[in-house]
């Protein structure tokens, strides 16, 4: 039926693997190029087939079993794959916006020296991905969740002649790996705890059913899910280990869209509704993962509201849309994060991608001049929509989209997860706020790019203002598509209450079904209230969009007295709230110390030093004993006196 | 009084005393020789002596499973005898085949050597077979004094007179605690046979309790431990071992060495069994000490003549073990790691008899750098000797190790063969670091005044292939060692 | 009444007397002399025992020791001559070349 | 031939040492290449194990060779009795597998006395085989000293600046243990005859069923486990490794790294605790506690260290320690978690000394700080390093992830969970050392002159890679082809010390009642 399945994954492989090994001799961009964008589109084609086939099945869930991995004893782990809605919309996305990336770098990356190895890793990243949620079991699953750290890792550090960057992908990896070890931490706990209950699994579907086995709520999966939480963490750079991620913009604008705005950081999400049974038993760590999702959220945002680098404003408004992800997670909503989730890759891509374009020109531009001033430094840039008209219109949809204006689709599936933080049985007014607020930021920092960018004066270095050209179309097309998608994206879960049939929703929920019907989680309240409320995030958004365009279009001076105004706030802000220096000094540093400590303190002059004392005692009492022999034939006489006293006088008395 | 003089002849059984007579008539026979020999010519006297050696061997293997009693029951040549006469004679052959040239190049082209060597084994031969304290110090003096003798013989090389003297002075001082032992255990037993102590000992169990029975035999056990360099009685070592000439060197630590323990084991465990539990404290306490004492101090040092003699201190304290050990196993261990240490300590002497230049100077841990890539096989022939030593397998030094702490452990002396084990580790250390001088320094000399000569070349070869063979394949042996024991 | 404690308080008396000349004397040919006497006063007990015991078997050692001790004197004087003729002194303080 | 299988494939490296004595010194290309060849050989012979199917059915002992060798009558008797199961196969087939690619390794590394070079190699191996295929304590004893001789030698005569007091370290600490050991071998040995129980000289099959007390256990298990530890190594005896490493030939630490840390956790599988099941239980927490710190102490020692292969040293300290905290699970995920991780620490600690081989043999430096930049210079050399790196680090797909993981998941099925959750944390510092010396030695710009000049891989160095890397994929990717042939064999022996066991392992003890315990049992 589904037994195509592997091909998903499999296609970029083999174009990961092709490129490796023979791009370099290759050296044609072209065939380099076509080759993983071909890959990675005909994975989408099977994707697409497979979906539809799934969008006309009655049954919902398939399992198709590739071989046996590991065996020892009742531990018998397969390589499977699992398609159901869920997965069947994250093969389309993953799918869909990577080959559309794909495309966009073929032209983005013309000329890199690595270009093939680029490409390599880029199809790599996609087989990761793709191998992370199809996994029929956690352990394939973990394949890609390691997997696509990998290739972040590489692909963040792809130009490891610079030292920011090596050093962010290191960043990244290690970051990531903390939330691995949570990841492994649960995933051990659970096999054991299931295991305990005689069920001897890592598939998903066993872990579903047999997860009633453990006590719902009890301390067990409270930990399990926690320690998963913690997984996500690290992979969709949630509080605390978020920090990784705009550091992660050291990497090619491509690769931030792919990876760092797409797909891979929304893995932890889609873990999430993946053991949404497991969650929806544990409702501590559901309402851990609402607070965290909505303080990242609301954290993020401010951060976001200070910064110059036009990659990492949108680096922090992942993190901040990533927290909304959450918040829906935590809050039961399980199909609107991940509704979230699907149109956060359409615009968020679209962003990405239309900021890579600007780079991209101006950075053409600076290198007619011969400048080398910033190419990503927004106080460089202003009025460039029309210099790069294209990129602007679909820039601004997609700003439109993720601010949550009406009949974008950003609007719709941030509005069910506002809706849901309030009126769910897990939800709280404070979440709402918290998300509410954040929306509003999100609309005032995103609008501040936009107008930074692509209206106002000029700013750029005269001698390069001119040569700055519209990008080619490799770089338009996927720009207009995904323009469009996020433009239209949302109108595939337009929720009940504004007419929609909530179609995404319905082809989810064999998937949440369970989860939410037995542990009782639901929206509840009127329509009036729901009303109110999306009127209400609507109008906090146009505020932002408001004051936005006062503070940079109609009064440019303001920003400037504001910041001088608010220093303080105004320094933590910008300076990302030091956690960084935070994680730096309480972490990193000590760590050095102890390790240093250890070696030079411990390893060497204590464990050694016993060691190497021991042996020095040994010599010590060797060259002492040895002046006994003193040379003079009376004391050794008398030393044979001494024996015969001491031991004859021993025996007698 | 007719009667008497008739049952001492019939009591007189040549049979038991015939090995020990033939050398001796053999050496006399060679003493002559080299008396009408012309000045400066040895060698014929050397080759003799090995053939005098050769059939010594071969009536003393008449011997074996052919127990023979004689003089009374103060002589009694069986298994055991046989297997340390044998072990006396391997280590006086090979003394003497790296002797010939070593004497040359020294300057003393004096053939009374090797007759001497043989009476000193003659001697020990008494010691092994002797069954009367009579015997056994008489064995015991003749051994020495022959001793005195060769430790002194570079009569003009004052290294070599002090090492005599201190080695007479003191071996003297030691007999006369032997002798006054001997006096005390007389006085309470009324007899100086060993079997007769025993069987007195037996009828009236009281004795073992008696000051003067105990007295008398520890004082007697003090000329034995001196002779094996047991510490506190081991002062003399290092200094004779340094001073005296370098096969000799070699010889005492092998042969006189095992004709003490031969003398050593017949006294306690068939004379003084009464004393059992008094004895096994005192050797586990020797033991531990001259082990310790021996490893430790050769840790300091530089002369491997002087290194070499300590460590043989310490494999006293081996062997020593297996007489705490007082079982089977353990007394048959000692047999065969007498024979194990008489091949790898006399092969190491016989590699630095050939690399010393005249006067051995150069003897010193310095003095060995790089002779491994110099002089290859003499190295590698060196670190298998040193392997030996150490008790690392597959060396006989490890099955000899092996068999002396089964031996110990068999017995219960856990605390003892874990106490030996580290010593065997500290004196890892000390052996090491001549490999070490071999082989990871680079030449300093080139070692050109090395030549090997036929007969040491044949020392070495036997030694090396004993060592091997011992460990490889220690079945035969061991099962000899076994019917040796008592 | 001389009894054979008397004869063995002596010997041991002898014995020691020789004992400490071994610790205490520098010159090799007293010290020898020391030596001597401690081997005569084990005579001395063999001696006496015999008697006591009521065996010859200690006469007849008396006899070996003697011999022996003869022997013994030869090579020990030889050794002290050769010794004498290189460093022009038979006292134990110089037999000091070799030590530690 | 299968019934000698075992000698033959032993012994034909010392044979080939009797035909290299007669090879001319300096003709180092012919000594090179027939040792290549010798050890080629060894491993062809060797093969058919690997290709047995026995394995999958039995867990007992194939291609067995039994003579006697010593026989003292009542005294002792040791025998000559070889044998292979599941546990020992795969790290034979290891030792075969490695001892060429080390060969290859000299080839322009090592100038100096080519001949006694290669002879101690060989000497090595059939040291090490030796060890791994010995059914008898005493055999076995012999085989694993005589592996420290050649190593010492490797050591001392092919080492760095300060090879001498690392050789003389390596080999006084090593061979401390081992003479406790011995000590504990013969008391086992006379325990049982003295017990009279039935016994096929120091046979191990016929020991394994001999009623010892818990008492003598305990000290047995002592003497065994502190000997094992050493050379594991466990902390805190770890610190003749990085000495040796460091001072070692590359083709030395290879060896060492991938064979000869794995003789200590080996000895536990085989002898210390299938022998001494009933003190399991008592040193199991201390252990696994070590087992832990060592994982962390080590990552976090190796994260500062400047020379790369004290790194890679210290890494092997943290890897043997998932190794052994797998092993101490005692049940079978953790078994095979830790058989599986001994192999995949052979290569990927023994590929990451051939890489530092490799650049040791082009710069004379290891230092961290030498470097930089090198990825630009030595392409193929930065993808290799950087797949052996993430080997090392345990990422899913690669072998290393697949022993971590089995290790990892029978400590949290056992009493050891917490242990476990420490030592999972060990995962990321593996990240953070591995990558940052990746980042340092290979990212960034080229800053030192000397660097230049860099060439990258040749194609010897190449293929002596190559085959490292399939099998890092390969276990990775499919484990159950080593898995299945252990399988047998590991059930078997949990069976029997779980049989042979008075206590309970599941029982989690408290650490504080477990001290009063010992004490009053010593007592």
């Amino acid at each position: 039926m589904y037994s195509n399945l592997w091909l998903i994954p499999f296609f970029p492989l083999i174009g990961s693997i092709f490129n490796g090994l023979f791009g370099k001799k290759i050296k044609n961009e072209a065939v380099i190029g076509s080759i993983a964008t071909g890959m990675v589109f005909l994975s989408f084609l099977v994707a697409a087939q497979n979906f539809f086939k799934l969008l006309g099945d009655t049954e919902k869930v398939h399992e198709l079993v590739m071989a046996s991995w590991i065996t020892v004893g009742k531990f018998q782990l397969n390589w499977e794959f699992l398609l159901d809605p869920l997965s069947a919309v994250m093969i389309l996305v993953v799918t869909g916006v990577g080959t559309l990336i794909h495309l966009y770098s073929i032209g983005y990356m013309h000329g890199e020296e690595g270009y093939y190895r680029f490409f390599c890793y880029m199809n790599l990243f996609a087989f990761a991905m793709l191998m992370l949620v199809l996994g029929g079991n956690a352990l394939v699953m973990f394949i890609g969740w390691e997997g696509v750290g990998l290739c972040s890792y590489l692909l963040i550090g792809y130009y490891y002649e610079k030292k920011s960057a090596s050093t962010a992908a290191n960043k990244a990896f290690i970051v990531n790996r903390i939330g691995d070890f949570g990841f492994l931490c649960g995933l051990l706990t659970l096999f054991w705890a299931l295991a305990e209950k005689g069920v001897w699994t890592l598939n998903f579907v066993k872990i579903a059913e047999s997860g009633h086995l453990l006590e719902s709520g009890g301390l067990l999966i409270t930990v399990v899910t926690l320690c998963f939480f913690l997984g996500a963490t690290g992979k969709s750079a949630q509080i605390p280990l978020f920090t990784w991620l705009p550091d992660a913009m050291e990497g090619p604008t491509p690769v931030s869209a792919l990876i760092h705005a797409a797909t891979m950081v929304t893995a932890g999400v889609y873990m999430i509704g993946r053991m949404n049974g497991l969650f929806a038993m544990a409702p501590a760590t559901m309402m851990t993962i609402a607070i965290v999702g909505g303080l990242t959220a609301f954290f993020a945002a401010t951060i976001g509201l200070a910064q110059n680098d036009i990659k990492r404003v949108l680096a922090y408004s992942t993190v901040s849309q990533l927290g909304y992800m959450f918040l829906a997670m935590g809050v039961g909503a399980f199909s609107a994060g991940i509704f979230h989730l699907m149109t956060h890759a359409f615009f968020k891509a679209c962003l990405f991608l239309g900021s890579g374009s600007v780079i991209h020109g101006l950075h053409h531009a600076y290198h007619h001049a011969h400048l080398h001033d910033d190419p990503q430094d927004m106080r460089n840039m202003g009025g460039l929509r029309k210099k790069m008209p294209i990129t602007f219109i679909t820039f601004l949809v997609s700003t439109i989209a993720i601010s949550g204006i009406p009949f974008f689709s950003g609007f719709f599936s941030k509005d069910e997860i506002l809706w849901w933080s309030f009126g769910s049985t897990r939800g709280h007014w404070l979440l709402w706020v918290l998300g509410a607020a954040a929306a509003g930021m999100t609309a005032f920092y995103m609008f501040r790019l936009v107008f930074m960018t692509f209206f106002g004066e000029q700013k750029t270095d005269a001698r390069a203002k001119d040569h700055i050209p519209e990008s080619p179309f490799t770089i338009t097309i996927p720009l207009m598509v995904l323009g469009f998608f996020a433009l239209i994206g949302g109108y595939i879960g337009v929720p009940k209450i504004l007419g929609g049939a909530n179609r995404f929703d319905a082809f989810l929920a064999p998937v949440f079904e369970h989860a939410q019907h037995a542990n009782e989680i639901h929206a509840h309240g009127t329509h009036a209230t729901e009303y109110t409320l999306m009127a209400v995030s609507v109008a906090i958004a146009t505020v932002g969009i408001f004051t936005a365009w006062v503070m940079y279009i109609r009064n440019p001076e303001l920003p400037g007295k504001f910041v001088a105004r608010f220093e303080g706030a105004h320094r933590v802000i910008f300076n990302k709230w030091y956690i960084d220096e935070l994680y730096e000094n309480v972490f990193v540093i000590p760590c050095k110390r102890i390790g240093t400590f250890l070696w030079r303190g411990f390893d060497v002059k204590v464990v050694d030093g016993v060691v190497n004392g021991c042996a020095w005692v040994v010599k010590g009492v060797g060259a002492g004993l040895r002046y006994t022999q003193s040379g003079y034939l009376y004391n050794y006489a008398m030393a044979m006196v001494v024996g015969v006293v001491v031991i004859v006088g021993f025996f007698i008395f | 009084m007719e009667n008497l003089v008739q049952e001492a002849i019939q009591n007189v059984n040549l049979q038991a005393i015939m090995p020990s007579l033939v050398l001796s008539g053999l050496a006399m026979v060679l003493l002559m020789i080299s008396v009408f020999s012309k000045r400066g010519s040895t060698t014929h006297v050397a080759w003799l002596s090995i053939v005098a050696l050769v059939i010594t061997g071969l009536v003393t293997l008449t011997g074996w499973n052919n127990p023979q009693a004689g003089f009374a029951g103060s002589v009694l040549f069986d298994n055991f005898a046989t297997f340390f006469s044998m072990i006396c004679i391997v280590a006086a052959a090979l003394t003497i085949l790296m002797s010939d040239d070593y004497l040359r190049r020294e300057g003393y082209p004096v053939s009374e050597y090797y007759p001497l060597i043989l009476f000193t084994t003659a001697g020990a031969m008494w010691m092994a077979s002797g069954t009367d304290l009579m015997t056994i110090f008489l064995g015991l003096e003749v051994l020495s004094v022959s001793l005195y003798v060769l430790a002194g013989f570079f009569r003009n090389q004052t290294r070599s007179n002090e090492a005599g003297l201190k080695y007479f002075f003191l071996g003297a001082f030691s007999t006369g605690f032997l002798l006054y032992g001997v006096a005390l255990l007389y006085g309470v037993t009324g007899t100086t046979k060993i079997d007769g102590i025993a069987a007195y000992v037996q009828a009236n169990p009281d004795t073992a309790l008696n000051t003067m029975f105990i007295a008398g035999g520890l004082l007697l056990l003090v000329g034995f431990l001196f002779k094996i360099a047991a510490a506190p009685f081991h002062m003399w070592t290092p200094d004779v071992y340094q001073g005296a000439p370098t096969p000799i060197t070699a010889f005492m630590s092998a042969g006189p060495k095992a004709a003490a323990f031969a003398a050593l084991m017949r006294v306690t465990i068939i004379g003084l069994d009464g004393l059992q539990s008094e004895l096994t404290s005192l050797f586990w306490l020797l033991a531990v000490l001259t082990m310790t004492i021996g490893n430790f101090v050769a840790l300091s040092q530089k002369d491997l003549k002087r290194m070499l003699a300590y460590s043989s201190i310490s494999h006293a304290g081996y062997a020593l073990v297996g007489l705490v050990a007082w079982n089977a196993i353990g007394l048959s261990a000692i047999l065969f790691y007498m024979l194990v240490y008489t091949f790898m300590n006399l092969g190491a002497f016989a590699v630095l008899i050939l690399i010393g230049k005249k006067g051995e100077d150069n003897l010193t841990l310095d003095g060995v750098a790089g002779l491994g890539y110099k002089k290859p096989i003499l190295g590698i022939v060196l670190t298998i000797f040193l392997f030996s030593l150490m008790g690392l397998p597959p060396t006989a030094g490890f099955t000899g190790k092996f068999y002396i702490f089964a031996g110990a452990i068999e017995a219960g002396y856990i605390w003892l063969a874990i106490l030996g084990v580290m010593n065997s580790a500290v004196s890892l250390y000390y052996y090491l670091r001549v490999i070490v001088q071999m082989y990871f320094r680079d030449p300093e000399e080139d070692f050109n005044w090395v030549t090997i000569n036929v007969p040491t070349a044949i020392s070495i070869a036997v030694s090396v292939v004993g060592v091997l063979y011992l460990g490889l394949f220690p079945n035969s042996l061991m099962n000899l060692a076994k019917m040796a024991g008592f | 009444m001389i009894t054979v404690n008397h004869y063995m308080l002596l010997s041991a008396i002898l014995f020691t007397i020789g004992t400490f000349g071994v610790l205490t004397r520098k010159n090799a040919i007293v010290l020898f002399m020391c030596i001597e006497v401690m081997l005569n006063s084990v005579n001395l007990t063999f001696i006496a025992l015999s008697r006591h015991v009521g065996n010859m078997d200690g006469q007849i050692f008396v006899f070996f020791v003697m011999t022996v001790a003869a022997a013994e004197a030869a090579v020990g004087l030889a050794l002290m001559i050769a010794f004498y003729r290189n460093k022009d002194s038979i006292d134990v303080d110089d037999f000091n070349m070799l030590k530690w | 031939m299968a019934d000698y299988l075992l000698s033959i494939m032993t012994f034909f490296p010392l044979l080939g040492i009797l035909v290299l004595l007669f090879i001319p010194r300096d003709n180092g290309g012919l000594l090179k290449g027939f040792t290549l060849v010798v050890s080629l050989a060894t491993f062809a012979i060797s093969l058919p194990l690997a290709f047995d199917n026995v394995f999958t059915t039995s867990g007992g002992m194939h291609y067995r060779e039994f003579y006697e060798w010593i026989n003292i009558g009542n005294f002792f008797q040791m025998n000559y009795n070889l044998g292979v199961d599941g546990i020992s196969l795969w790290l034979v087939m290891l030792t075969t597998f490695i001892v060429p690619i080390t060969v290859l390794s000299t080839w322009n590394a090592v100038d100096k006395n080519i001949k006694g070079f290669m002879a101690m190699l060989l000497l090595l191996e059939t040291g090490m085989l030796g060890a791994f295929i010995s059914l008898d304590l005493f055999l076995f004893y012999i085989f694993w000293e005589l592996m420290l001789i050649p190593m010492y030698f490797l050591i001392g005569i092919w080492g760095g600046k300060n090879r001498i007091y690392a050789a003389v370290k390596f080999f006084i600490y090593t061979a401390v243990g081992s003479l406790l050991m011995l000590v504990a071998i013969i008391f086992v040995y006379y325990y049982a005859v003295q017990s009279g129980a039935p016994m096929n000289g120091f046979g191990i099959q016929e020991l394994y069923k001999l009623d010892l007390p818990y008492n003598a256990q305990f000290w047995l298990f002592l003497a065994f486990g502190f000997s094992f530890a050493i050379k594991v190594p466990m902390f805190p005896l770890h610190t003749w490794l990085p000495d040796a490493h460091t001072e070692a030939p590359t083709a030395g630490s290879v060896i060492l790294a991938a064979v000869m840390l794995k003789m200590g956790t080996y000895g536990y599988v085989r002898f210390a605790m299938p022998l001494f099941p009933d003190a399991l239980p008592t040193f199991i927490p201390y252990l696994a506690f070590l087992s832990v710190v060592g994982i962390i102490y080590g990552s976090l020692v190796a994260m500062m260290q400047d020379d790369i292969k004290k790194l890679v040293a210290y890494s092997s300290v943290a890897h043997l320690g998932f190794v052994m905290l797998g092993v101490f699970a005692m049940n079978l995920q953790g078994l095979a978690g830790g058989m599986i991780q001994m192999v995949n620490h052979g290569i990927s600690t023994g590929a990451l000394f051939l890489i530092v081989g490799f650049l040791y043999e082009r710069r004379h430096t290891r230092l961290i700080t030498e470097f930089g930049g090198v990825a630009t210079k030595m392409p193929i050399f930065a993808t290799i390093f950087m797949i052996i790196t993430f080997s090392s680090i345990g990422l899913p797909g690669t072998n290393g992830f697949v022993g971590e993981f089995l290790a990892l998941m029978g400590a949290f099925q056992s009493s050891l969970r917490w242990y476990a959750v420490f030592a999972t944390s060990g995962v990321i510092l593996a990240a953070v050392y591995m990558l940052w010396v990746y980042q340092r030695v290979m990212f960034g710009k080229v800053t030192n002159p000397e660097n230049e000049k860099l060439k990258d891989l040749s194609a010897r160095e190449i293929i002596i890679m190559l085959p490292l890397l399939l099998f890092v994929f390969w276990i990775g990717v499919a484990p159950n082809t080593f898995l299945s042939k252990m399988n047998p064999a590991m059930e078997q022996i949990l069976v029997q010390m779980n049989d042979k066991k008075v206590a309970v392992v599941e029982v989690q003890q408290p650490v504080v009642a477990n001290v009063l315990e010992i004490k009053s049992i010593v007592d």
